[in-house]
């Protein structure tokens, strides 16, 4: 394990812009961190601070117009399936498709897999999300929440180096939820992928994350990277656990309402 | 050695009949292979107007083309001196006529505001220039231009369905054979002038005419051409009821063959490769403007093939 | 608005609790519909109808008119069609054009495509559509006359430049702004997987964009045409070889107006027939399968 | 993909902590880019460039078939261009033309504004507009000719009858493709605020279609003067109302086919400047702005 | 308050159904509730049960098949401003008005305010949404929960009858969420309007319903309607509120966990 110690992915000194005619939003402002092999990075902050653009960096959808964003030691310069994203968006999937033609595209596109295996790969990750009988269904007859999950399926059925969910579970119930989560550790059990994971929800964060990156408001600069060790969903209740979604708690908390104090001010 | 292949244009009417009869008689195949030049294909196209028909000519995609007195006066003076473009030969001598379904007019003077005449092209048309001709003897020199304002551009058919319906503005229409023709059938109508008339003599009509360069390079296939054309004419002129007959076949027309003969046997309908009333034409229209050289006589626009005739 | 009742509260009342029953089998629950509406419902019907009453309207007010060298009746065209559809004059011509037709159709929209790839794929290759497209669109065939006759002399070779020319613009006009319109994420989504260039082009811009290039097939569709029929009678006919446009021509020649609406109303049939047989099964089988156009 | 190597663990690493700062006042943080790169950034200069490169282009290849009957040099067209301009027939033609064209193209917008609310409010107006642009796309001006000799006799009239046919068609079939590819949740928050019927229509469908909307604009103005100018000849012009088509005709006629030229020029030019003013700069001002197009 | 007795919202036996040339869907088989004034009513239940579908229902863009949906006794037969609607998807926005603007647009189109009056009050539940500084840029320049914020703030403005919001606050983080959630219940309490509220955190439908209605998986089916009581923050951690959380975190499995074995047979 040699690897170990080399970050797959570095990111230093990093600023993303939007610019348009008229407007100049600054999404992140000079934010470090780097990700190692096999870890499960969650980005955490409050709604608006960067984080999708974050991951639309990493994924190379943007270039910053500061510092570098570098994968094994080269700039990520372009898109790749090597870093297979769930957007945000319900609209990701490609509506000319079926649910099941949505997830073997990419595996045949990259080269993944090819006919028939693909096709097996594909129905053994609808499955997982719950969605076997809407395989043969067009996106738009779907719900919210059912969409999401197709994306999910048709990311995790790439078994990308690096995955990158941007709040993959936000539009789904508790239930559901819980099995997605189940089902990416265990995924991840298996083949030690790298996450890149956005999420809202604290509880989340330390259940799925291995480590946390706090993120302040807008513009989003770090706040924070912490451990989120090991916990299982069978340690929700104890008092680790607890101290730990406590911290993070009030460490958003003390960044809103020092951000809120100075928005007063200015 | 001299092309395989003769490219020949004319046009669409019954004035174009010493062509049609060249086409399906198969005369200048005859002729070429009586000169010596063995099997030339001969490829006829039809155009539905006379200035692309110039456009294929210049940019070289056809050797003999064939039109009003009009274009070919154009053509000849905007070609003298590069592409001398000349005559070929004359190939009819018909009138033209202005009739009308308003009864106030008797002659042109009595077009009034509400009139409107129609022909093929307003001001550039060899209809125009005759009414421009006659404007001019009727209301002084200078005034030539006196009717124009009445002037509508309207192809053939349009302008007689416009005039015939009586739903229209149009009251009047310059047109040529076969429309003035049928139009004089119906007792509403009258014709307002002849070209013949504002000439003073029968005139021509349409010509042919081709680059100087391939009668350069071509000197048989030329003669060829000259002398079938002139067998045609001769074969028409010889037997009017089968030439009618020969036309009706060709072009599917729905004229009948006894109102065919009829035109053909009309004595102002004469077909002659010699022109008539030339000079008259290219006189005005060098004086109007329309173009920048003038002919010395009626000879200089055409090749010498057939400058022994009575042209004028 | 409901008026700010003082602080009213939801009334209480007792839970329930049900059980659930297995409906996963249930079929369509369907209001019943009229006959009428039933029928209604049938676009065939309704289309038919519009075109029944489009022939009643030309029938009558052809009637009122009273003129058939100007427009003849719904009836007397009819029959001038059976006619020249008998003698075997007009399918003959009719096919002749629709060969030159799909011929130029084609290339056009191939071009189309490379343009609007390039369009695409380089910022240049914008500027270029866009500047082309703003200089050529507007100018009528003739003014392609003389680069016709120098490049592809008189026949089918310059009747095809100049339907490429009515083709091409419309298409690639409709194309790029439909690439134009593509949402980012959906873009983002083929580019995630690794799609560059022309495969992103033709499997993610192609299907996303296919409302608008659906629409520019449509209107490229029904100016090559316009433009064949007119063309026609500019770059003339070599013996007996003419199209529609040519037949058109000469039947107003002959002033039969009855034959000249027989070949426009083959015009016509031939974009019925299209429109519902090709475009309509293309976009019930695509977009609104897909969701994407209702 | 990653080697699943023996259940490789992420290193464990010491936390972080850091205070942030306030940069909410914080500019346009920007790479520098090379003069050259700026240069090509202008969208003019690129534009520029690809006139530049087409005008010599034509003039080499003018100069190379050495034929100024067929195709004159572009310095050859220039100069007839100055000289018609500075007499001062073309600009009046022009005017005549614009005018002509102004009225056709608006009332063509507006004929389709009214068929495409018709058939987004009922099914049978859905029907009635796709049936009609099916059988009248197809048609050649000519077939109208007739009818607009009886209605609105010869001149401007039946000239803006024949524009309104090529722009209405267009247009409609653009605006409704635009509109039926309006996303079912614009739609819903519409009618959610109570918007029905025209003003649902103007106020959510209108601007949500405008990319296609637009498209179908310029298609429709590009169309109306090829229109005008091919119609001018069949379509009764009176010695007084010739327009620029009427100019080229004559022109042509006197084979002075650098004047031809001159007058394409001149509709080469209107195109180039209504695309990069008008056209153009709404496009800025709404679907760019508002993110619905690149 | 001789109102409170009659429902103002009545859906009796409704079954919803989408259908194609190729898919007949059943979203919702014989749905009953009643809505009654001032009423948080929320919809509770797995992904992809008809939740959205049936607050279309009662927003007016789909007939149910079967049943009546009734408004102040009048059956909904089409959509209005009465019942503004927050909708899942974050492309609700009109993208061709700032985001001051579309929350001042529905306001003058429904007559709700005019011109300046209603610029103040749109200004002002932008505020409540913390966007001010946004006040000014289009939406394609947000983020997912910035849009839902809009959205959230656009059907606040109105103040309707009923307000339909479906997972409004689900692409929110923990704080802007709890802050939604707070300006909601303010809001509530000061005008009383009637909520129809879609969510999948049970925590959330306790905090922010007065009554729950549960409903099992594909197609929704009524499985239980609960009182939410009047649950505050404050009273998360004591035992009833967990008492209930419980409960109904137990109906949904059980649901579950039957509809999967019922699955596993068909
Ligand atoms: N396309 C865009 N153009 C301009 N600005 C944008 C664009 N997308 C996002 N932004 C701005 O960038 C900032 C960060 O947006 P981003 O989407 O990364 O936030 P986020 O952390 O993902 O928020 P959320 O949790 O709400 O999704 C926001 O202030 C937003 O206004
Ligand atoms: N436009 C549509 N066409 C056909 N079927 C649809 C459509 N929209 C939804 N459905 C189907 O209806 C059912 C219910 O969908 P709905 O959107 O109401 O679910 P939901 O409860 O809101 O789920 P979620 O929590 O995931 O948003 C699903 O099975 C879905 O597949
Ligand atoms: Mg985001
Ligand atoms: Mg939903």
């Amino acid at each position: 394990m040699d690897q170990a110690s080399a970050p797959l992915l570095e990111v230093r000194g990093v600023t993303l812009q939007y610019k348009t005619d008229q407007h100049l939003v600054t999404a992140t402002w000079r934010v470090d961190f780097d990700v190692h092999p096999a870890d499960r990075f969650v980005l955490l902050g409050p709604s608006g601070c960067g984080k999708s653009t974050l991951l639309k960096g990493v994924a190379g959808f943007m270039a910053p117009v500061e510092g570098t964003i570098a994968l094994k030691g080269r700039p990520v310069e372009r898109p790749g399936p090597d870093r297979m994203m769930v957007f945000q968006e319900f609209d990701q999937l490609l509506p000319w498709k079926t649910v099941e033609d949505n997830v073997v595209f990419p595996l045949e596109i990259a080269g993944r897999a090819k006919g028939l295996e693909a096709r097996e790969r594909a129905r053994a990750t609808i499955a997982k999300v719950g969605l076997s009988k809407f395989r043969e269904v067009y996106p738009h007859m779907l719900s919210g929440g059912m969409k999401m999950r197709v994306a999910i399926a048709r990311a995790m059925a790439m078994e990308p180096d690096i995955l990158l969910m941007d709040e993959p579970f936000a539009a789904l119930d508790a239930l559901t939820r819980r099995k997605m989560q189940e089902e990416l550790l265990a995924l991840w059990d298996e083949l030690r992928f790298t996450v890149l994971f956005v999420t809202h929800s604290i509880e989340e964060a330390i259940l799925v994350g291995s480590r946390i990156l706090l993120m302040s408001p807008h513009p989003g600069q770090v706040r924070a990277e912490l451990n989120a060790g090991t916990f299982g969903r069978g340690q929700i209740d104890t008092p680790e656990f607890a101290a730990l979604a406590r911290r993070i708690h009030d460490m958003l908390f003390a960044e809103r309402i020092e951000s809120e104090g100075r928005a007063g001010h200015g | 050695a001299e092309t395989k292949e003769v490219r020949v244009a004319q046009q669409f009417g019954i004035s174009y009949l010493p062509l049609t009869v060249m086409k399906e008689k198969r005369l200048l195949e005859a002729a070429a292979k009586a000169a010596g030049l063995g099997d030339v294909k001969v490829s006829w196209t039809v155009f539905s107007a006379g200035n692309a028909m110039n456009d294929a000519l210049i940019s070289g995609n056809l050797d003999f083309a064939s039109g009003g007195v009009g274009p070919f006066m154009t053509i000849w003076a905007r070609t003298k001196g590069n592409l001398n473009v000349g005559g070929v030969a004359s190939m009819n001598s018909m009138p033209l006529y202005l009739n009308t379904v308003n009864p106030a007019v008797k002659t042109i003077k009595d077009f009034g505001d509400k009139d409107r005449i129609a022909l093929p092209a307003v001001k550039v048309s060899i209809q125009a220039v005759t009414l421009q001709m006659a404007a001019e003897a009727a209301f002084g020199v200078g005034k030539h231009d006196a009717l124009d304002k009445l002037t509508v551009s309207m192809s053939h058919p349009d302008g007689m369905a416009a005039m015939m319906s009586g739903r229209s503005e149009i009251t009047a229409h310059f047109t040529s054979a076969p429309f003035m023709y049928q139009q004089l059938e119906d007792s509403k109508v009258r014709r307002v002038l002849n070209s013949y008339d504002v000439l003073g003599g029968p005139s021509t009509f349409n010509v042919i005419w081709a680059a100087a360069k391939f009668r350069a390079e071509n000197p048989k296939t030329y003669a060829a051409f000259v002398s079938a054309l002139s067998e045609s004419m001769r074969w028409i002129s010889a037997d009017k009821r089968a030439a009618a007959q020969l036309y009706v076949d060709a072009e599917k027309a729905k004229l009948t063959v006894d109102w065919v003969e009829k035109l053909l046997r009309d004595p102002e309908n004469v077909f002659t490769t010699q022109p008539q009333n030339l000079m008259k034409y290219a006189e005005f229209m060098h004086r109007t403007g329309m173009i920048k050289v003038k002919p010395a006589d009626w000879k200089e626009p055409f090749f010498p093939e057939i400058h022994g005739g009575p042209g004028s | 608005m409901a008026e700010p009742i003082a602080k009213r509260e939801p009334p209480l009342r007792p839970e329930i609790l049900r059980q659930t029953r297995d409906v996963s089998g249930l079929g369509a629950v369907e209001r019943p519909l009229t006959a009428a509406e039933r029928l209604m419902n049938q676009a065939g019907v309704r289309r038919s109808l519009i075109l029944i009453g489009l022939a009643a309207a030309w029938q009558l007010y052809g009637q009122y008119v009273g003129n058939n060298l100007i427009l003849p009746t719904f009836f007397e065209v009819l029959e001038a069609l059976w006619e020249v559809s008998r003698s075997g004059e007009l399918p003959d011509r009719v096919l002749t054009s629709l060969r030159v037709l799909t011929i130029g159709y084609t290339a056009g929209i191939a071009l189309a495509a490379v343009l609007t790839t390039l369009a695409v794929s380089t910022r240049l290759g914008a500027d270029l559509l866009s500047t082309l497209t703003a200089m050529f669109n507007p100018l009528p065939a003739i003014a392609l006359l003389p680069l016709a006759l120098l490049w592809f002399g008189l026949g089918v070779g310059s009747l095809v430049f100049v339907l490429i020319h009515s083709v091409l613009w419309a298409v690639a006009l409709n194309t790029h702004s439909g690439f134009s319109s593509v949402p980012e994420t959906l873009r983002m989504a083929g580019q995630n997987m690794g799609l560059r260039g022309i495969p992103f082009v033709a499997r993610i811009l192609v299907p996303a964009a296919f409302p608008s290039i659906l629409t520019g097939l449509k209107i490229g569709w029904a100016f090559a045409w316009r433009t064949l029929i007119a063309a026609e009678l500019v770059f003339g006919v070599s013996s007996r070889s003419g199209g529609l446009g040519w037949f058109i021509f000469e039947k107003r020649n002959q002033l039969e107006t009855a034959s000249v609406f027989a070949g426009l109303l083959a015009v016509i049939v031939i974009g019925l027939v299209v429109e519902s047989v090709v475009f309509r099964s293309i976009e019930r089988r695509t977009v609104r399968r897909w969701g994407m156009q209702r």
